[in-house]
């Protein structure tokens, strides 16, 4: 079965290669897709054992990436029937193999329990990714590419030499030498700390600049500002998320080797300077995919804080997975839409949103209202608990700063977004063919009612869910 | 009972008198003869027998405005002692009442000022708004003061408790109060050196020019209900200015009308002797009132 | 009476529904294609809801006891509790009431025929705010609390901005969002602080918290700085002229009249929560009320946009209500009885009144827009001759909000102004009397505002071709105004029932203080001021049959107002709104700030030319403006280290990497 | 065995010096496909035989050795280009700085808590050398080949310090990282193609139009 989440996505890939059609791709896609989430459910229902020798585990923290990033994948591949459709001057064989490559990877580093496995995954996905942000085939797109690549390359390969170094470490403490996540735990207090320290640096540094910690950050704007609504959709709903994930391996281990005091502390600095950043940035920004980058790069932020207070928080921060993930879905997929009908990313152009395309102008807002971490929206169930847990726990200076950027944000956000969405279109502004259909209205629309209902009410299972996976990351004595 | 039945007779009967003492004193001053005590009742009762023209701006407003305000100004009068005998009506927390009274006659003199749409009438209106809001403080100082010396919070104690005694232990503070008090007696009544009813150039009055569109069985309401106005607030005065008492009943009600016929000379002469101020200069006597009568609270509260 | 209303169904049970079908109200709408259909019936609906929710309410208010539910809910934030206790069924009366009359008014003043395309959003959101509120003052949790509030503020956004076409719109709705989100943010750390207090963000239980600890200071300060930001407290207040003014009228009827009460209803409750409270936490409420009131009152003087008017005249009287809790606030921490119970009274009793004058005036002014077709009063006038009825309500309004006898506003005041007089035999907190006369300066002050509003509007000549042909409004908007006047009249010929309505409100905001005082006495009171407002009915009644007798017997005939000697007199030569206020704004310059652009004139014949005066936003232009330019030339400065450089972002991860490597070792 | 290992490594470190001091692409490109040779040949000095050696070996020659070299080789000639012109920082305070991160290196690598057979063998300074070197070329070159190198010699040093624990990351991991580089250098030769067709250079500081103003 877990086999199954990994090859399905490949035959996937195989099959789009081997259609001719670019029309009939996307809905090949999409079957997969379908496909690929029913195999999640069964897995979160029915979960099979570890594989042999542990190399597969599908934990709590895994399933909860693995929901979010299938559920995702899902509507983005729903939409792309409706987008591709339109997007027909040029083939979309590329795209498709890529998404679906993309997929079976990251299923791979949700279910993988061995670090250097993880890291081959991590790394397939970030390249399986490169020639979709330059679908649209222009040189904005080639520059954020190549920058894309190369720093994150080079990121995940600082988070490889951090996995060197943990191996290197359980050589020099002479235990049997391995890096099984949970070989690792068990002899977590007999590794050497130096090497373990060291470790925890690179693999922080990787996989924050994967994940787009600041000041690693870089990258983020300029692949997100120039791929299509839908990869950027995945790339802030989904590998955002594996990044993560793969954090919070280390973090595990790290609450196994009793290093987790600096750990904590250096994850709450970068968040906090990360969402000081995206405040920064966000503040007067004229291009509102990039505004969406910077707002992902906050969230990220967010969740590092959380991950860093412990306690409480945690919840916050695995419940951000997938609050965030959705949301950055329905904001990506609707700046998508409007993107298109305008031709236009700046906001001086883009004007009165909610009446040439209601629907995709209303899910927008919508969006930026969850966003924002407004009720009845999930991310307000996070960011709160992250920000109260901090009071709780009496780090009210944390506390504060969180706060503080968050305000910056809403009100930088909400200079970009409401006059974007309100008003009229001005007379200067573009007007294209494409406008709001079922197919690309339909898929952030059911993502922002997901939103929505996470908002208002946790399913048990859901819950217990979350429950189980903060178990595994609560300080034990 | 019966000291309820002569204070409502003398609100009815003798405000005018008031004012035929005034024009007298006036003339004397002038070295004229005058017009004769009564001449406001004739005034008055010549005004009821004469039709009316009602401009075709107005509405109901214009009318209402001489009723209310006749209406608002005998409610205070049923409130307000005379002399050493407590008024008819008589609760705690009257004298907010009374002050408000005040408030609800001026919004509907103003209004139907404003209701003819004369731009003379408007400047009026503007200007009893402004002077008045700056005399509403030194009312309520006043009043604190009275309070706090009587330690009730009903005008008819807090005015009978005044007397030489209390004179004796809080000159100054009541001092001040007089001249605040005096102030605003001849400003809500627009007397000299604030307005001056008997001019005709109507770019320089207050009440005279809010009422000019007025004539008839009207003005003879308005010209009662001003002076009911200043009877009511004279009273009042009186009592901090002129504390007399003697046990007897009947004695203390010739002293409150013999002191109020003083109060009439004594604006008399002021009249006589002052002339009107420019009305840039009116506000800063006004907010002199109010720091005389506050100075005065501070003094008893401290 | 009571009897009657307990014998119903489990009221607690009844208003929530109520409170519910009233957020459903809208939803019919969007799927009705017929326009209009989703209208009356979101106006059925609501006033149905109203029916049964206003009795169910006062039903529980006497009933003086706690209805506790818990609702299941699938959040990690402990159990929802929802209860109803006097003072929140005394705050259910005015929202069940100003929603149904609002919707009703919505009929005629934002009918569905001509507005196809936003009644039906207007509709959904004015449902969803209206039971906000309503769940809002039941909510016993805290994040349960946080989240209904936030839908109150963004509900009340999206309908501040329907008319989002236009700039004036969007800027409000901007200022709006951001005021209320900062206050948000505050609201965050307070219930945040409050959980690490009780240990659970169940809301504590009354008096179960002592204000010693900094943390209690903290969350005053909180409590102040975020209940204060939605009811408009100086110096919170920027965002509500210009919304109040931009919303439709019968939505800024809602926000003015209900939506500010819940930022009163915030700090009331969280004040419950502490027992003796330091004497600090009233004195800053009674300073920050009292000058609210003052400078609101003193904006609203100077203003030439008659809503802006009517919002800065709910700056003050949301002062006033903050003086009578910072003064009954004192009152509990000086252990002075008498003084705790006036203030509270009177706070209490002038929510209720404010929520019936001001949404009739709000709804009148609705009328007025609809009739002039403006919202500059310079541009009006003489209206009253058009709409006598519309004229003769919003009189009503205005002479009840300058706190005159007859009227309802009166008593309040006075309960208040009874307070501080009370104060001069008190052992202790003697000065508070000073605030009397301030409040008589309001009082002033206010009578300037609304003579100048009501004359500059309705009498005189019109000033404009708009204004000169106005129409009587239909039933669908007079009914809901003369409710509202009539209740204005009923508060103020009966303030001792008024009392009793307030009274179990008083008690369960301070158990132990109201035992101290004995009611009945100040029943009696205002008893008397309704025998004098009888009285002087009377007398203008008699007045007036008087002078039609005499009007009967002699000759009346009517001639056009005399023009000043003008050869061509103009109705432009009338003293306009401007005009009137001229004066006061001249004498209590300072307070009141305008900024007056005059023309240049020369020669002896100079051209024509116009002079424009218009006041100003003192905290949003001078404190607020500015702080956002720098944030934003200080943020363009550090937005450098987006450079496209890709070497240095590689220098970037390895600096990075470097420190980090410090810190570890 | 090992001391030759060590000879290895030496000249590793010397190929290091020449692509930080050269400014002929082809020159440094040929020089980091020998400094990937080496590489390839270290596993088979310091590992005892076995299959699964010689598939990894072989697979890094081709790889490092053969196919991105000719990727490379490929787009500088569609490039059109043969040096690289003023880079950010010039050849001579480059080098000295490369000098004096690998006497760091050295340094610092004394302090680490090594394991005692490998104590006195040169494999961790080399790697971290290495990787210095490739985040001095990635920092201050412009043309974007040059970049790609500096990502290769950086992959080196990591392989370098991989060495070290071929027992504890099994083949199949190891292979999968080699293929991802091999993909991960390949896609970056390809998209180096496109921007010598966009822009008719390699030349990065033009790749700027992204930023903040």
């Amino acid at each position: 079965m877990l086999a199954a989440l990994i090859i399905l996505p490949l035959l996937g890939a195989v099959v789009t290669w081997l259609i001719p059609s670019d029309r009939l791709r996307p809905i090949v896609l999409s079957v997969f897709a379908f496909g690929h989430l029913g195999i999640t459910l069964r897995l979160l229902i029915a979960t099979p054992p570890p594989s042999a020798g542990g190399w597969f585990n599908l934990d709590a923290l895994g399933k909860i990436v693995l929901l979010s990033t299938s559920v995702l994948f899902f509507f983005c591949a729903i939409y792309s029937i409706g987008y591709l459709a339109y997007r027909l001057e040029r083939s979309n064989r590329v795209l498709c193999m890529g998404l679906l490559i993309c997929l079976s990877a990251a299923s791979m580093v949700t279910i993988t329990h061995h670090l250097g496995l993880l890291w081959v995954a991590l790394e397939t996905t970030t390249i399986s990714m490169t020639p979709l942000i330059y679908f649209n085939r222009n040189a904005r797109s080639i520059e954020a590419t190549w920058k894309y690549l190369l720093i994150c390359s080079v990121g995940v390969a600082l988070a490889l030499i951090g996995i060197y170094f943990l191996a290197y470490s359980t050589i020099v403490a002479r235990v049997e030498p391995s890096l099984l996540l949970d070989d690792l735990i068990r002899d977590a207090d007999k590794l050497s700390s130096g090497w373990v320290h060291a470790a925890f640096v690179f693999l922080l540094v990787g996989f924050g600049s994967k994940m787009g910690l600041a000041p690693l950050h870089t990258w983020k704007p300029d692949a997100y500002g120039e791929s299509p609504g839908l990869v950027g959709a995945m790339l802030a709903g989904g590998l955002v998320n594996l990044a993560f994930l793969s954090l919070l391996r280390v973090y595990q281990l790290c609450l196994a080797t009793r290093e987790i005091l600096f750990f904590q502390n250096a994850l709450v600095v970068m968040g906090l300077i990360s969402m000081l950043f995206a405040a920064i940035f966000m503040a007067r920004q004229a291009d509102f995919k990039r505004m969406l980058a910077y707002s992902s790069v906050e969230h990220v932020g967010i969740m590092a804080v959380a991950l860093g207070l412990g306690g409480k928080a945690i919840f916050g921060a695995l419940f951000h997975i997938l609050a965030n993930g959705l949301t950055k879905g329905v904001l990506f997929l609707s700046s998508g839409n409007i993107h298109r009908s305008y031709n236009s990313k700046s906001t001086d152009h883009v004007r009165g949103v909610l009446r040439r395309l209601p629907w995709s102008g209303g899910i927008f807002l919508a969006g930026f209202i969850a966003i924002t971490g407004s009720p009845p929206f999930a991310p307000f169930i996070s960011e709160f608990t992250v920000v109260s847990s901090a009071f709780i726990q009496g780090r009210a200076v944390v506390g504060a700063l969180f706060l503080v950027s968050l305000g910056i944000i809403f009100i930088g956000m909400a200079l970009t977004v409401l006059p974007m969405v309100m008003g009229e279109a001005p007379a200067d502004s573009e007007t294209t063919s494409y406008r709001d259909t079922i197919w690309t209205v339909a898929p952030p629309l059911a993502l922002l009612v997901l939103v929505f209902v996470l908002g208002v009410w946790i399913p048990d299972p859901l819950m217990t869910l979350l429950r189980d996976a903060s178990a595994l990351l609560e300080v034990r004595q | 009972m019966a000291n309820s039945i002569i204070h409502i007779f003398l609100a009815l009967v003798m405000p005018p008198l008031l004012l035929g003492v005034i024009a007298k004193t006036k003339a004397a001053f002038a070295g004229r003869v005058g017009a004769p005590f009564l001449q406001p009742y004739y005034d008055i009762l010549r005004l009821l027998h004469k039709g009316s023209v009602f401009s075709t701006t107005t509405t109901w407003i214009f009318r209402a405005g001489p009723i209310v305000t006749l209406a608002t100004t005998a409610v205070a009068a049923m409130l307000i002692p005379f002399g050493a005998h407590p008024s008819p009506f008589s609760f705690q927390g009257d004298m907010i009442l009374y002050a408000y009274l005040f408030a609800l006659g001026r919004f509907f003199t103003m209004a139907a000022a404003l209701d003819t749409g004369s731009s003379f009438e408007g400047m009026g209106s503007a200007r009893e708004a402004t002077y008045s809001c700056l005399a509403e403080p030194t009312l309520f100082f006043a009043l604190i003061t009275l309070s706090r010396l009587s330690g009730s919070y009903s005008l008819s104690p807090m005015l009978v408790n005044i007397s030489f005694g209390v004179w004796l232990n809080n000159g100054a503070a009541l001092l001040m109060l007089v001249g605040g008090m005096f102030i605003i007696l001849l400003a809500e009544n627009c007397r000299i050196p604030f307005d001056d009813p008997t001019t005709h150039l109507e770019l320089t009055m207050i009440h005279e020019v809010m009422v000019l569109d007025h004539s008839g069985p009207a003005l003879a309401i308005i010209h009662y209900a001003a002076a009911l106005k200043l009877f009511v607030l004279g009273a009042f005065f009186v009592h901090l200015a002129l504390p007399y008492a003697t046990g007897n009943p009947y004695l203390d009600w010739g002293l409150f009308i013999i002191s109020m016929l003083e109060l009439a000379v004594v604006i008399g002469i002021v009249e006589s002797v002052m002339a009107r101020l420019r009305l840039i200069r009116i506000p800063q006597l006004l907010v002199a009132a109010t720091i005389l009568a506050a100075f005065s609270t501070l003094l008893v509260i401290r | 009476m009571h009897s009657a209303l307990q014998a119903l169904p489990d009221p607690a049970i009844l208003a929530i529904t109520a409170a519910l079908i009233t957020g459903f109200s809208g939803i019919p709408g969007i799927f009705l294609r017929r326009p209009g259909a989703g209208q009356i019936i979101a106006a059925i609906l609501t006033l149905l809801s109203a029916l049964v929710g206003i009795p169910a309410a006062l039903a529980l208010l006497f009933a003086k006891s706690t209805a506790t539910y818990i609702l299941n809910w699938g959040l990690p934030f402990g159990s929802c509790e929802l209860a109803i206790d006097p003072l929140s069924s005394f705050f259910l009366i005015p929202i069940f009431l100003v929603a149904a009359a609002g919707s009703l008014f919505a009929l005629g003043y934002w009918p569905a025929a001509e507005h196809r395309s936003t009644e039906c959003g207007l509709t959904f959101f004015y449902g969803i705010l209206a039971s906000s509120m309503a769940i809002l003052v039941t909510a016993r949790n805290g994040v349960f609390f946080l989240m209904v509030w936030e839908i109150m503020a963004l509900s009340a956004y999206f309908l501040l901005v329907t008319e989002h076409e236009s700039e004036g719109v969007r800027r409000a709705g901007i200022v709006y969002l951001i005021a209320t989100h900062t206050g948000s943010a505050a609201l965050y750390v307070l219930f945040s602080l409050l959980a690490a207090q009780s240990g659970s963000f169940l809301l504590p239980a009354a008096g179960s918290l002592s204000a010693l600890p900094p943390a209690a200071m903290v969350i005053a300060v909180a409590t102040f700085v975020g209940f204060g930001a939605k009811a408009g407290i100086m110096p919170f207040h920027i965002w509500l002229p210009s919304a109040h003014a931009n919303a439709p009228s019968h939505v800024s009827a809602m926000m003015s009249g209900v939506m500010l009460k819940m930022g009163l209803y915030g700090i009331f409750r969280t004040l419950t929560f502490f027992h003796d409270p330091p004497l600090l936490w009233g004195a800053v409420l009674t300073v920050a009320g009292i000058s609210s009131a003052l400078l609101g009152i003193a904006f609203a003087v100077a203003q030439r946009d008659m809503k802006r008017l009517l919002a800065c005249s709910s700056i003050e009287n949301i002062g006033i209500i903050t003086t009578g809790l910072g003064v009954a606030m004192m009152g509990v921490s000086s252990h002075n009885a008498p003084l705790a119970y006036l203030g509270m009274a009177g706070a209490l009793l002038h929510i209720l009144n404010h929520s019936f004058f001001k949404p009739l005036l709000f709804l009148g002014s609705g009328v007025i827009i609809h009739a002039a077709g403006t919202r500059e009063m310079n541009l009006m006038g003489g209206l009253a001759k058009g709409m006598p009825r519309a004229a003769l309500l919003f009189l009503v309004g205005s002479v009840a909000i300058c706190g005159i006898p007859p009227l309802n506003g009166f008593v309040s005041e006075f309960l208040l102004y009874f307070g501080f007089f009370y104060q001069l035999q008190a052992p202790s907190l003697v000065y508070l009397v000073l605030l009397a006369p301030l409040l008589a300066l309001v009082g002033g002050l206010a009578v300037v505002a609304f003579t100048k509003l009501y004359s500059s509007v309705f009498l005189g000549t019109p000033r404009s071709h708009g204004a000169a042909h106005p129409h009587e409004a239909g039933p669908a908007m007079l009914l809901p105004m003369g409710l509202f006047a009539l209740l204005c009249l009923l508060v103020g010929l009966l303030p001792q029932q008024a009392l009793r309505l307030v009274a179990p409100a008083i008690t369960s905001f301070m158990p132990q203080m109201s035992t101290a005082v004995n009611a009945a006495e100040y029943g009696a009171l205002l008893g008397r001021i309704s025998l004098m407002a009888l009285i002087l009915i009377m007398l203008a009644a008699a007045v007036t049959l008087f002078w039609w007798w005499r009007l009967g017997s002699a000759r009346v005939n009517s001639a056009p107002t005399w023009g000043c000697g003008y050869q061509r007199g103009t109705s432009r030569i009338q003293y306009g709104a401007t005009s009137f206020s001229e004066l006061a704004v001249s004498v209590f310059n300072g307070i009141i700030r305008q900024r007056i652009t005059r023309p240049k004139l020369s020669g002896l014949f100079p051209g024509p030319a116009d002079c424009d005066d218009r006041p100003t936003e003192t905290v949003l232009e001078n404190v607020i403006a500015p702080v956002f330019t720098f944030a934003g030339v200080s943020f363009a400065f550090l937005r450098r280290l987006q450079h496209g450089q890709m070497h240095v972002y590689m220098i970037y991860i390895f600096v990075t990497l470097f420190i980090l490597m410090l810190w570890a070792h | 065995m090992i001391t030759i290992a060590d000879q290895f490594l030496v000249l590793v470190l010397l190929i290091n010096f020449v692509v930080l001091g050269t400014s002929r692409l082809i020159f440094s490109i040929r020089a980091v496909a020998v400094q990937g040779v080496i590489l390839g040949i270290l596993p088979a000095l310091i590992h005892p035989f076995s299959w699964h050696l010689v598939g990894i070996i072989s697979m890094i020659l081709i790889t490092k050795g053969v196919v991105i070299p000719l990727l490379l080789n490929r787009a500088v000639r569609s490039a059109e280009i043969k040096r690289e012109v003023e880079p950010f920082l010039g050849y001579v305070p480059t080098l000295l700085l490369g000098a004096v991160f690998t006497a760091l290196s050295f340094g610092f690598a004394g302090k680490l808590p090594m394991l005692a057979e490998h104590q006195n063998y040169m494999f961790v300074p080399a790697s971290i050398a290495t990787l210095m070197t490739g985040f001095l070329i990635l920092t201050t070159r412009r043309k974007a080949i040059s970049q790609v190198l500096g990502y290769l010699i950086l992959e080196n040093g990591i392989f370098i310090f991989g060495l070290l624990l071929a027992e504890a990351m099994p083949i199949m991991v190891e292979a999968g990282a080699l293929l991802d580089l091999l993909v991960g250098t390949f896609v970056m030769g390809i998209v180096i193609n496109h921007i010598s067709r966009e822009f008719s250079s390699l030349d990065t500081s033009r790749l700027t139009s992204l930023k903040e103003e």
